[in-house]
């Protein structure tokens, strides 16, 4: 174990070179098979290729990549260690700075998202991609409830967001509802399935939860891909219905007697009209839930989420009601989870079970944990990596998914405890503020 | 009775798959309690291996089965067991000593990179090999029914049976085994006493990856078909073998492999086969909610 | 709380309790009155945190009972509640053996924490928290007061606003004390809260127990390994060895008792192996 | 700060693409990776040929050709996506999607944006929407389900046949359009069951099938799991005919499934590459080494219905483009093809084939 990280002498070229051929050395092993080597189709039968050549470039690219990358690491740590040497903060100094950076940041992440429509609102990508990444905040801070704050392994969420967006296109196709008279019932419908997945587990721990939750969340797609007559099966749902604006649609040419978004505005039409307006719905959703997710933190349910994760005895042995506390997280992880279905339904008008995949409990969790559990602005920084790396990738085509998946690993080692893993308490003794005067004084 | 004994056949070969597969999981979880999503991948790239073993077999023209099986099977033990310690060193052991859910992020991270690793390298398309091992015998000649166990059926039981009676062995007689279990039971301990912590963590993954490069053989000889994505699901049913039987625990890998292997078998032979996973998770859930720790885990009764 | 001295306010009657094929407790029966410091004190693996966990719901009790004489709701039975139930309703409260905590959150966060009942009853189911209504500002701020008179009185007011996990052992010790009393024990369970200290925080402890239990006539039943602190602070002493009461008394009496001295010096080893067992049937390693 | 890194993404991913706007620019999209990349592959393979034999003659009403090519991976959400970008970089037509899924809520932008697209997805509900500038080029999974169907009630009388499907969208829709005709022609299926694509074992449901006596399996779905499926019936002694849908074209499926591929039999539309008029082009793309197979001609076909369309309308323009697309008749190297009010083409015509050697034929 070389948690003695500040002990650690300077390579000297030997070793690094050393080190870079042992690496380069596991590179050619692993490239073997791999790369090396490889099998095609010959008329019916495989036949093997090889590409010693490919695997040469690929190992020789390892060997001088792990110089580098040594080189800079040390680097970077060196200057850190100087930087903490030199500098005379307190854990309080760095705690607001922290506070600050992402106080800064959040407003930043406000100001661009509310002007990224009216600064690109013919460009469709842009809005419907900033869409989605809302969307995936929204699911992100859903579950950020669940686990960055209860500390509740949750791995089958796409669960919930399945319940919220089934529950949206149904009532809608079906029953003809409003966005408006769906999405509450979405969201509670959503938050039922919570407890009612939540009840029977709550005496799991960790992992086996984890699996648990997995599980209800396949249950539930192979249950909308096999009962046909209820969900469409695999089919899905299409032609669901798009909100309107206080009951005008977005359509060029409205039905008999009614008028539509342009026409009673007295504009051109245009179809960015309803995509701007969908992503400033949710944006504006989007910022409610926010809100009411950083006060609930504040209140004496959030905090004992927060101490649910840290502790779950010594909750007990204060008198609090796990069991309801547990629930409660579920709940409303799982209505927001809802939330998100019904935004996602609303955006795509269409929905199949393919959309909820276990994949996609995957890369929610990773918001959440790549964030920083419980941090919220941590959650907004993950999301838009995450729904962005793959966007930004599709100039490179195959290799997209992959450098996906290196960036998760990547930022895990890098920052084990997420982007944002400050944790703000929820309330002090003494305002910050204060505090800073009162040391000037102490000197 | 005949095809019922047809389908307890099947369930049984499927689940020693399933087992040998969810040994990894168990083993690695017994050592750093964390769930290596990756493994199920770690078993792909084991079957490709496999697959380019034979290839390579076949185009030197060897035919003598058990030397080809030998030689395939060492091959995609080596080959593997490097990616198993390779996955550890770079995507787990730099997050020892953090939260427990870095780990698993890290891992769903590195399952991504493998698939789409293999799939970039060795193609999209599926990898077919010629069967290896056809034919069988027919146990029992029943009217209208032949029940039959091919080759390939009795490599795969034997060679789990075999497998098992020498990990068993391994873990509980050698002083790797011993090593092992003390890093289970408290690595901070263990390393107090000179027991090479990291050393034993990189063995385990080796081992764990081993064993799923034997499953990787036998999927590719049984099936004769992988493609980059067979990782996934065997993945995921191997992982819930190991938590029905208890996670940590050998023999309950292996009775959850066999006995998820047996219900999706008979399940769908009997019921709806569309519902066979609902099933699989349904009785995980009950057997979960019954005996929280799985079926030969250790009561886990958190010391006040 | 001003209960007569000779009150009894909690009476274990004939408890046992068994893992198995192995018996922690075995017919134990002791009485505990109010307003005083009751000290047990027994070898290691004697049975002491069983008995804790008996009295406040983690472990359900083979048989026997554990009346608490409650000065508003009469006498509950706590063998048959819940551990919340037993913090909540029959207000005994405890703390841990080895601490626990919850470390990322600040000193008092912690001490909030410990109120949720109360400040969860203000905020009706939340809706008067997130509008910030006044009945809801007044909970919470008289629970702010709350927990900064403990933490002014157990000098941990600097501290305040630093996570809980990061301090020293002994403050943490503290720290534990000072939730628990914010949770407002009628009968407060200390686990050998002197481990681990140092002589000068040992002193302290004994001042505060003596604060506690003199000025506020709180009753406070005390877990020691360690003789010497319980003799000072204790009114009245149970002594237990291998899960059953061998003496009981007045410090002095206690001290001079053959049976507890043959207990803590006879028969040490054979002590560590029952520990050993009692552990492995609890769950074996440290949490 | 991350969303003005979005910003400019986007600028350098093209999202503006007025500055070189000589070209008319076309686009295709599918799965180009993934699973189904292979289809995917085809589709690119097709309309390459095609957009260079277009520029090749000059273009369209005088403009060169421009192809973009989207991937959604069949992932439903990405084609969305897919589908926004390709309407930022001013298409102006769209041969896919592929999957159905993923043709069904891109087609939702496109309409919006006025963009024509020819889709080779056979499920109904493409064109079952009442969009107006969906137009497909494929047979629906109704009408290959029907002749399938009525093929299984006519050559095996009196045999017992399974009815199975993926649980995809594909599969069960053309499964249970089988089942319905085989029904309707008196020839109750024996068993109807499901799979789940992407795992290995179907040990189970062979052994159900054996001992229910099936000879014929009727199946939606895709090639893969065909191969495992005979593979393991030939291992179990099933002696297994197989009857699929249009997925079955994949080479693949040879590759995979070894001689037991012979026992293949599905349905696909007139096999092009005998249309004596497309003979040229199968020849160059066999002269460039790609076997014209699957969706390659489907996706070259499409370019030139684009281009006739576009002819014909005299312009490129939305309107234009769709009325002639809607009124015309235009002769492609997949034969004659017409379009009726929905959009579905007016004579899909599905042939039943059957592997043989490693090729596919007409059954004789």
């Amino acid at each position: 174990m070389s948690a003695v990280v500040f002990a650690r002498h300077a390579m000297t070229p030997a070793e690094r070179l050393r080190d870079a051929a042992w690496v380069a050395f596991v590179g050619l092993v692993l490239g073997i098979p791999m790369v090396g080597l490889t099998t095609v189709d010959a008329g019916g039968r495989l036949g093997v290729e090889t590409r010693f050549g490919l695997l040469a470039a690929v190992v020789a690219a390892v060997f001088g990549g792990r110089l580098l990358l040594r080189w800079a690491i040390d680097q970077a740590r060196n200057r850190k260690l100087e930087r903490e040497r030199a500098s005379t903060a307190t854990a309080a100094d760095r705690a607001s700075g922290a506070l600050k950076l992402v106080n800064f940041l959040g407003w930043v992440a406000l100001g661009t998202a509310i002007t990224l429509p009216i600064l690109f609102s013919d460009n469709r990508y842009v809005v419907d991609t900033a869409t989605t990444v809302l969307i995936y905040v929204m699911l992100g801070w859903g579950l950020n409830v669940v686990v960055g704050l209860a500390g509740l392994l949750d791995l089958g969420y796409v669960a919930f967001y399945a319940v919220g967006a089934y529950s949206y296109a149904l009532l809608s196709t079906q029953f003809g509802w409003s966005f408006w008279e769906a999405l509450p019932v979405s969201g509670a419908l959503a938050a039922s399935f919570g407890i009612l997945l939540g009840y029977p587990i709550l005496r799991l721990r960790g992992d086996y939860l984890a699996i648990v939750t997995l599980g209800f969340g396949e249950i539930i797609r192979i249950i909308l891909v096999n009962w046909t007559e209820f969900s469409g099966g695999p089919n899905g749902i299409s032609s669901i219905p798009r909100p309107s604006f206080f009951g005008l649609d977005f359509t060029r040419s409205p039905a008999e007697g009614e008028q539509s978004f342009a026409g009673f505005f007295g504009l051109e039409f245009s179809p960015m009209h309803r995509l701007i307006f969908l992503y400033y719905l949710i944006l504006v959703l989007a910022l409610l839930t926010h809100a009411f997710v950083s006060r609930l933190r504040k209140l004496p349910v959030g905090r004992a989420w927060e101490a649910l994760r840290e502790d779950e005895i010594a909750c007990q042995a204060m008198g609090m009601n796990t069991t309801h506390i547990k629930l409660s997280a579920f709940a409303i992880g799982a209505m927001l989870g809802g939330f998100g279905g019904v935004f996602f339904a609303a955006r795509q008008g269409f929905i199949s079970p393919e959309s909820f995949v276990f994949t996609e409990s995957a890369i929610i969790l990773a918001i959440v944990v790549l964030g920083g559990m419980g941090s919220q602005m941590g959650v907004v920084l993950a999301a838009t990596l995450l729904v962005l790396i793959p966007e930004f990738g599709r100039g490179l085509a195959e290799y997209r998914m992959l450098l996906f998946g290196l960036a998760m690993v990547l930022i895990m080692v890098w920052r084990p405890g997420g982007l944002l893993a400050h944790r703000e308490p929820t309330l002090r003794l003494k305002p910050l503020q204060q505090s800073a005067p009162a040391k000037e004084a102490a000197r | 009775m005949a095809y019922a004994l047809q389908q307890l056949i099947n369930g049984l070969t499927l689940g020693s798959m399933y087992g040998l597969i969810a040994i990894g999981y168990t083993m690695v979880y017994g050592i750093i309690g964390m769930i290596n999503f990756a493994h199920g991948d770690i078993f792909m790239v084991s079957a490709f291996i496999a697959v380019t073993a034979f290839t390579i077999l076949a185009a030197a023209d060897v035919t003598s089965i058990p030397l080809a099986l030998t030689f395939v099977l060492i091959v995609s033990i080596f080959f593997t067991s490097a990616y198993g310690w390779a996955v550890e060193r770079t995507a787990y052991r730099p997050l020892r000593g953090s939260s427990r859910l870095a780990p698993l992020i890290s891992a769903i991270g590195m399952s991504i990179f493998l698939q789409n690793t293999v799939q970039l390298t060795q193609g999209a398309r599926v990898k077919p090999i010629p069967p290896v091992l056809e034919g069988g015998v027919v146990l029992w000649d029943a009217p209208g029914f032949a029940v039959q166990i091919g080759w390939s059926q009795i490599l795969i039981i034997v060679t789990t049976v075999i497998l098992m009676s020498a990990f068993t062995w391994m873990i509980t007689q050698t002083p790797f085994g011993r090593q092992q279990r003390a890093c289970e039971q408290d690595r901070k301990m263990a390393a107090l006493l000179g027991v090479n912590v990291d050393r034993t963590i990189s063995y385990t993954f080796m081992l764990g990856a081993a064993l799923a490069a034997v499953a990787g053989v036998m999927v590719t000889v049984y099936y004769g078909v992988v493609d980059f994505f067979i990782g996934f699901l065997a993945g995921i049913k191997a992982f819930t073998a190991a938590v029905l039987g208890g996670i940590g625990s050998l023999p309950g890998a292996m009775l959850g492999g066999l006995l998820i292997g047996l219900i999706e078998s008979f399940w769908s032979a009997y019921l709806w086969a569309e519902y066979k996973d609902v099933a699989t998770f349904g009785i995980l859930c009950l057997v979960l909610i019954l005996r929280p720790s799985g079926l030969l885990g250790r009561p886990e009764v958190e010391k006040v | 709380m001003n209960t007569p001295a000779t009150t009894t306010l909690l009476s274990v009657r004939q408890l046992t309790m068994r893992f198995g094929g192995l018996t922690a407790i075995d017919d134990l029966s002791l009485e505990v009155p109010a307003g005083k410091i009751t000290g047990i004190i027994g070898p290691n693996g004697a049975g002491k945190t069983t008995l804790f966990n008996c009295l406040t719901g983690f472990y359900k009790p083979t048989t026997g009972s554990l009346r608490l004489n409650h000065p508003r709701h009469g006498e509950i039975r706590l063998e048959t509640l819940p551990s919340h139930r037993v913090a909540r309703d029959a207000q005994v409260v405890r703390t841990f053996q080895n601490i626990r905590l919850f470390p990322k959150m600040t000193v008092l966060e912690n001490l909030i924490v410990a109120q949720h009942n109360v400040l969860q009853r203000a905020s009706k189911f939340s809706i008067a928290g997130l509008f910030n209504l006044p009945g809801y500002r007044r909970a919470e701020a008289e629970s702010i007061a709350r927990a900064a008179t403990w933490l002014r009185r157990l000098g941990l007011e600097q501290l305040a606003d630093h996570a809980a996990g990061e301090l020293p052992y002994g403050i943490q010790r503290r720290i534990e004390i000072a939730r628990a009393l914010c949770v407002d024990p009628l009968l407060l369970c200390l686990d050998e809260p002197a481990a681990g200290l140092n002589p000068r925080e040992s002193a302290e402890l004994n001042d505060l127990l003596l604060y506690l239990s003199g000025e506020l006539g709180l009753s406070i039943l005390l877990i020691e390994h360690d003789m010497s602190v319980v003799m000072r602070v204790s009114d009245h002493i149970g002594v237990i060895s291998y899960g059953r009461k061998i003496a009981e008394g007045t410090p002095e009496q206690v001290k001079n008792d053959p049976q507890v001295i043959k207990a803590y010096l006879g028969e040490d080893d054979d002590e560590d192996d029952s520990e050993q067992r009692t552990h492995a049937v609890a769950g074996g390693a440290n949490p | 700060m991350k969303k003005t890194l979005l910003a400019t993404a986007v600028l350098t991913l093209g999202g503006f693409s007025g500055a070189a706007l000589a070209d008319l620019t076309v686009a295709i999209a599918g799965p180009m990776t993934g699973q189904y990349a292979s289809a995917g592959d085809q589709i690119r393979r097709g309309a390459e040929m095609a957009i260079a034999d277009i520029n090749a003659r000059g273009g369209v009403l005088g403009e060169k050709l421009k192809l973009e090519i989207g991937d959604d991976a069949c992932d439903p959400k990405q084609a969305v996506s897919v589908a926004n970008t390709m309407v930022n970089k001013n298409i102006v037509f769209m041969h896919g999607h592929w999957c159905s899924s993923s043709t069904i809520p891109a087609s939702d932008v496109y309409v919006e944006s006025d963009i024509l697209m020819a889709t080779v997805s056979t499920n109904p509900q493409v064109t079952e929407r009442g969009l107006k500038n969906v137009f497909r080029i494929m047979g629906r999974d109704d009408q290959q389900g029907l002749v399938a169907g009525n093929y299984i009630a006519d050559a095996f009388k009196g045999k017992k046949v399974a009815v199975v499907d993926d649980k995809s969208a594909y599969g069960k829709g053309l499964a249970d359009e089988i089942a319905k005709a085989m029904e309707a022609k008196g020839a109750k299926p024996t068993l109807r069951e499901s799979i789940t694509a992407g795992e290995k074992d179907y040990s189970g449901i062979v052994t159900k099938l054996k001992q229910a006596g099936v000879e014929v399996m009727a199946y939606g779905g895709y090639h893969t799991e065909v191969a495992l499926l005979l593979r393991q019936a030939k291992a179990a002694g099933l002696e297994l005919t197989v009857m699929g849908g249009d997925t079955m074209t994949n080479s693949e499926l040879v590759t995979a499934a070894g001689d037991a591929a012979d026992n293949v039999l599905f349905t696909f539309s007139p096999d092009a590459r005998k249309n004596p008029d497309a003979a040229p082009i199968v020849e160059k793309f066999r002269a460039a080494k790609i076997e014209p197979e699957g969706y390659v001609l489907y996706a070259y076909a499409a370019m030139q219905l684009f281009e006739q369309a576009a002819t014909t309308a005299k312009s490129t323009k939305y309107t234009a483009l769709e009325k002639a697309m809607r009124d015309g008749s235009f002769k492609t190297v997949i034969g004659e093809l017409s379009f009726d009010a929905k959009g579905d083409q007016k004579a899909p015509g599905f042939v039943v084939y059957r592997w043989q050697g490693g090729k596919y034929d007409y059954v004789k």
